[in-house]
């Protein structure tokens, strides 16, 4: 260690008090934004100019390629959702699909609180359910369509059934390594208030991770979607009152492929708003607010 | 593209034989040494029409192989552009609609509680002739009237459907399912789409691009030498045909169950188009074509347009 | 709101012992436990059969080195961890899980629900055992979170809390329960000099009103003589009893007196010996 | 207040002093488990068990349903699967979707890495992120197979495309929404060494994250499975190698439901291993090791 | 291995200012430092105008009651917090996000990194910043963990350990940093007497051997007599400067005398007359 470190010392200074101002009416004291901070700062702005930059690459992508059987351009196929708007009642047809798969989410919602409740619960519950999910999270949505149309027939319920196979598992695993990555010191102060049992999942488990259910939530919503489409095809309601993917799938066999992806703009244009509206919302509410999401 | 390679898509059952023998004997090869090329074939199987549509489009296969319905389909809307067209047809086949409920004797007798299966609602084969039919039994413009009935499965989901009793009543097949139903007392048959058409209709076909055709005469005249000649053996020896079937399927069938089969006179193999045309006028009709074709000639290629085609 | 620094709880008459002989069975029986917790790896004992009685009332105090089991014992006692060896009983039967009987303020920051503000924070418990209502529960909840000085945060959420602020709601929340026993990890460890006091006074003018029974961790000496009416002295890890000791006649008036003075340095050599032992 | 309250005094009790033994030999007091506890603490005893059980149950309600064709026997199932194993090939077709299901997997995983990468470093790249996933995570495999094909062919390639789409949007939402929670503390921790970029990612978000990642992990192969399957029926085989997918597939065809039950078991016996082997030891090794899972 | 508790760093001539004087460009320059938390529901000011400066080789204490801006005040000069008024500049250069030069102990139990081994923790830093090799740094963190008297744990994970033990160990993770700014959040505060006696020495003797520039808040007025050379009191919340004091001529052996005593009582006179202000 060298003489000049050993030797370093702070000059002295005076000391010195002060009187301290009343604080009550320090206000906001945060600098002005310039108008291009303010600018980028609207989220929704910005996901929206994202959104034309999107179009515009398929504009430019579909033109250059110039086969519109395998890829209309972006403007063809806005022309074929307008026209399918009008004529082919693809407002009606999003509908029965939306509220198909609600109701398969609704269930599969309820039967993965139900199941990862049990499954924290007791030990033979984190069994079944960690064998369970790695034995039928795998499984195709086709290999349940016998056993879906033995025990429901052909309809709504064997397409909820399908759904609830999609959504039920990343939400069930989602949820349960989020209730086992709760801190220790929450789950002990839980149950010193003498919670237990449903009490204990409602009021400490799932607050807790709520982050990790929020992602759960949003894949089950994604894989619902796939299913939907893939399963409709399939289990094909009844002719007349198809949904989104029956519409995909006629077009797509008869070759009208600006409608097919009409169609998949209409999917993407519900999972934007529910990414962007219902899940922002929800997460600005609750775990944003709450400190434990950045 | 260089001359001397050609991709090729078949689909499952009995209808592709005449490519299997064509794949098992290697006959486009031996065709192509005829014309002083060395083909290289490239053979995929693919599941669906929807699927060879998109292969065929994206040049990811020259030739694709399906039903009548996907390739008046695909030559209406590739008319002008890709042109897409017959190069000829695989076979003849019946189309069997079929029922456990003994009170259907024709399509008329179906009610509310019936429930059809085909392949796919309204724009499959079966939804056409069904269609067809349905405007025979209940008269111009109705042929719509059993479309409520119906629902898309696929044919084995059909099939254990219609056999194990749930809500299916109906189910408009092809083959090898409709002859496995009938097997069953419970099922009996209520329609061939030989009787709606009028005789003997094709099932499948295969197709490609002009632009295939044009550059690559030669690959290409190999592959139709290749499948006469393939026609030929499974006309000539069922037993030999049965036997590369079960061989190239990997099916642990009786063989003696497909030699009957090809022995039916309602099965034919043959390149010519039989009442195709049928088809396709009443695909324009009812607007999923936009082109109406003269004849058949207009989808098909004309290395088979000396045919007796229809 | 927080009464002058002056104001001291009511004496008591602790010296006639002839007063003080209340029950003679205590309330907690600890009675050598020890205590280990095991990972795959390896096997760590945090106590080594420790033995003390708590009576109902006491103010009982465990002090030692850092590392040495204090928490450890006091999460024992809150049922959220089992003795591999001897066993704690309270009111004469065991202690199996935890239960709102005991409340805990824990030494971690993160003991808050997040997902609460503070005001909600100290309510739940009370609601969710049921002791109040919902209104009642807000009220009581309000009142003591004046206590701990923080009325101008009773809507804030925790994580917009300093270090200091989130153990005083930990504490505001142990006191509006009002629990018959009260277990408290080092909660004044985050305070700085004048809030601790003023913490301190609070608690022991708690004390005095309900005359609960407090099991009280610090690693302070002096707050020890302060708070504590018995102080239980631990060794380094992994803890052992090494002394019991009466402190009930210190408050913090007597905090510069001689007596405390002599009081704080003979535990302050007690453990300090014990550093002489270990690390020379 | 009553003063019964207000009286009651602890009792004095003399003060003493103890020395205290040599803490050095203490070594495991634990008390010695019953039969039944130990046997009852084996997790794969235990799930084994489970295991029988399910099978029991399948035969059962299998032999009462008495319907072959829709829902065999699992006896008649482990039979197909022996003779599949021993005359289709079975093995060889396992591997062959196996290995084009990890080539996808390792391709998604670094792609998400990297997404989520660059979503944490920059606003703008985490709407990109945002927006992408919300776009692309529900549009089900069949919408981007003619873009697969136009790029990439028939063949392994375009599934491989395919099964990112499956991996890489449930693995990013995962990935994002932990890098997301880690605590503030630990972040500026990381900051304060002067990481930043992939090195603050590697060193400081990742393990951070682990337990979410882990949790996308698993969702990302059972979704890779899934479709993997279904995907493998729409492309079929080129140049002779099919996978499960299409032994499933062809024995549908031809109504050997049994064969294709053992199809399925195959991917629920390879699931199993995979989070009871694979998954298991990476959380004994990492999260549960580090004490961020129970 | 930790000294005897009677070792002292050596003796300074602090007393003659004229050796002291070292340059008089300070180090760091906090002016005019208005720090704000802003959530979508509410604005809290954390500290209003704070100023101070602080010179190369200080041992600057924040000192001042809970919840006034004392964490937050660090983390601006750490980096991890923009003031919205006022600047703060090192070595005449503002001060643009976090860096190893200044190496922070946090107030939170939670600053180790979960996924690595105590050692690995220390040694991190050191590889990470290049200061050190992977077997120099394995060394210098065994060393550092032995200084605060962790050896027996150096592979344990943090979740094993004990909240003082955590925060140890963050103690010597900055120690082996050997940072030209150290900046300590409360770092003694979860220890005992003893053990925080320990640490303080061993604080004081490396500042002694390699004179680096230490920020510490702290809550303890004897902590802050101890440890510092200036004192910067702050009243509470919003956080404003109060006083600036000098203390470097108190060390452990001052602490009982009647100077120490004198000064401990202005700097409590001062905070607790504030409690008047305010809390009557
Ligand atoms: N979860 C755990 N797993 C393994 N060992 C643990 C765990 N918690 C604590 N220990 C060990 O038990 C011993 C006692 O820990 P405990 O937290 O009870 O100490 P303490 O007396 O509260 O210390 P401090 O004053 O530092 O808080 C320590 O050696 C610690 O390493
Ligand atoms: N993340 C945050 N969001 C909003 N407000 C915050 C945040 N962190 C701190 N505050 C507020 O800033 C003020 C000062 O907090 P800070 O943590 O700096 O206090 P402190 O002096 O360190 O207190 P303590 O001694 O209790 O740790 C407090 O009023 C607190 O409520
Ligand atoms: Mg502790
Ligand atoms: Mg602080």
């Amino acid at each position: 260690m060298s003489d000049a470190v050993l030797r370093r010392e702070p000059p002295l200074r005076p000391e010195f008090e002060r009187t301290v101002v009343d604080a009550g009416p320090i206000g906001d004291v945060a600098r002005p934004l310039s108008a291009w901070e303010r600018l980028t700062d609207q989220t929704a702005l910005r996901r929206t100019v994202l959104l034309l930059a999107i179009a515009l690459l398929w504009e430019g992508y579909a033109r250059w390629l110039d086969n519109p059987l395998v890829f209309p351009t972006f403007s063809d196929t806005i022309l074929a959702l307008w026209d399918g708007i009008r004529n082919d009642g693809l407002p009606t047809m999003a509908w029965v699909s939306l509220s198909t798969l609600l109701q398969g989410y609704v269930v599969a919602v309820v039967l993965a609180v139900v199941m990862t409740s049990v499954a924290v619960s007791t030990r033979i519950g984190n069994d079944l359910l960690s064998t369970l999910t790695s034995m039928f999270n795998p499984l195709p949505a086709i290999a349940l369509l016998p056993i879906a149309m033995l025990w429901f027939g052909l309809g709504t319920v064997s397409l909820t059934f399908v759904l609830v196979h999609a959504v039920l598992w990343p939400l069930a695993l989602n949820m349960h390594s989020g209730f086992m990555a709760v801190p220790e010191t929450l789950r002990m102060a839980g149950r010193n208030y003498g919670l237990s049992g449903l009490r204990y999942v409602f009021g400490i488990l799932i607050p807790a991770a709520f982050p990790a259910i929020l992602t759960g939530l949003k894949i089950g919503w994604a894989f619902a979607w796939r299913t939907l489409i893939a399963a409709e095809l399939v289990f094909g309601v009844s002719s007349g009152k198809g949904g989104l993917g029956w519409f995909i799938f006629q077009n797509r066999n008869e070759l009208y492929i600006d409608k097919v992806f009409a169609g998949l703009v209409v999917v993407i244009l519900i999972g934007l708003f529910i990414e962007n509206v219902v899940f922002r919302w929800i997460e600005g509410h609750t775990v944003r607010h709450w400190g434990m999401l950045r | 593209a260089a001359e001397g390679r050609i991709r090729i898509a078949e689909q499952f059952g009995i209808g592709y034989l005449p490519l299997h023998v064509i794949r098992y004997q290697k006959l486009i090869e031996k065709h192509g040494k005829a014309q002083g090329v060395d083909i290289q074939v490239e053979w995929a199987q693919l599941s669906g029409g929807a699927a060879m549509n998109d292969a065929l489009l994206s040049d990811s296969i020259d030739v694709g192989a399906g039903g009548v319905g996907p390739l008046l389909t695909i030559w209406d809307r590739t008319k002008g552009n890709a042109n897409v067209m017959g190069i000829a047809t695989l076979n003849a086949m019946p189309l069997f609609l079929t029922t456990t409920n003994p009170n259907v004797k024709t399509v008329k007798d179906f009610t509310e509680k019936d429930k059809i299966a085909l392949p796919a609602v309204k724009v499959s084969v079966q939804a056409r002739t069904l269609q067809m039919a349905a405007e025979q039994a209940f008269g111009e413009g109705k042929f719509d009237a059993l479309d409520r009935f119906t629902v898309s499965l696929p044919h084995p989901d059909g099939t254990t459907a219609l056999l194990s009793g749930s809500s299916i009543t109906g189910h408009f097949s092809a083959p090898p399912f409709q002859y496995q139903q009938l097997q069953d007392p419970k099922v009996r048959k209520v329609l061939s789409s030989y009787d709606v058409l009028g005789g003997a209709s094709t099932f499948n076909s295969v197709w490609s691009k002009k632009a295939f055709r044009d550059s690559n005469p030669k690959t290409f005249a190999a592959f139709v030498g290749a499948l006469r000649e393939a026609m030929d053996v499974i006309n000539k020896d069922h037993k030999q045909a049965a036997t590369i079937y079960l061989a190239t399927n990997k099916a642990d069938m009786d063989i003696a169950t497909i030699v009957k089969m090809l022995a039916d006179p309602d099965i034919q193999f043959t390149v010519a188009p039989k009442n195709t045309s049928k088809y396709a006028e009443f695909m324009h009709k009812v607007g999923a074509l936009k082109n109406k074709p003269a004849s058949w000639k207009d989808y098909f290629f004309e290395d088979v347009h000396g045919e007796q085609g229809s | 709101m927080a009464r002058p620094a002056g104001a001291m709880r009511q004496p008591r008459n602790y010296d006639d012992p002839s007063a003080a002989q209340g029950t003679l069975r205590p309330l907690l029986d600890v009675s050598g436990v020890t205590l280990q917790y095991k990972t795959a790896r390896q096997l760590v004992t945090a106590t080594y059969r420790v033995q003390f009685q708590v009576h109902a009332a006491d103010r009982f105090i465990l002090l030692g080195p850092s590392g040495c089991g204090k928490s450890s014992l006091l999460k024992a006692v809150g049922g959220f961890l089992k003795p591999v060896e001897g066993s704690i009983s309270l009111n004469g039967r065991d202690v199996h899980g935890p239960g709102p009987d005991r409340m805990m303020v824990f030494q971690e920051f993160d003991q808050l629900l997040p997902w609460k503000t503070v005001v909600q924070n100290v309510a739940y418990p009370l609601i969710a055992t049921r002791k109040a209502g919902r209104k009642e529960a807000h009220e009581k909840a309000l009142d003591c979170i004046a206590r701990v000085n923080l009325s101008k945060f009773a809507d804030a959420h925790p994580h917009t809390l300093s270090g200091g602020m989130k153990q005083r709601v930990a504490i505001a929340r142990a006191l509006a329960m009002e629990p018959d026993i009260l277990l408290m990890d080092e909660p004044f460890a985050a305070l700085d000099a004048l809030t601790r006091r003023r913490m301190q006074e609070e608690l022991l003018q708690l004390w005095d009103d309900l005359r609960f029974t407090l099991l009280f961790v610090t690693h302070s000496i002096e707050e020890a003589l302060i708070v504590g009416s018995r102080i239980l002295v631990l060794s380094p890890h992994p803890g052992q009893v090494k002394a019991e000791l009466n402190c009930h006649h210190y408050d913090h008036r007597a905090a510069g007196g001689a007596e405390f003075q002599a009081m704080h340095r003979r535990i302050h050599d007690m453990l300090f010996a014990d550093a002489v032992e270990t690390h020379v």
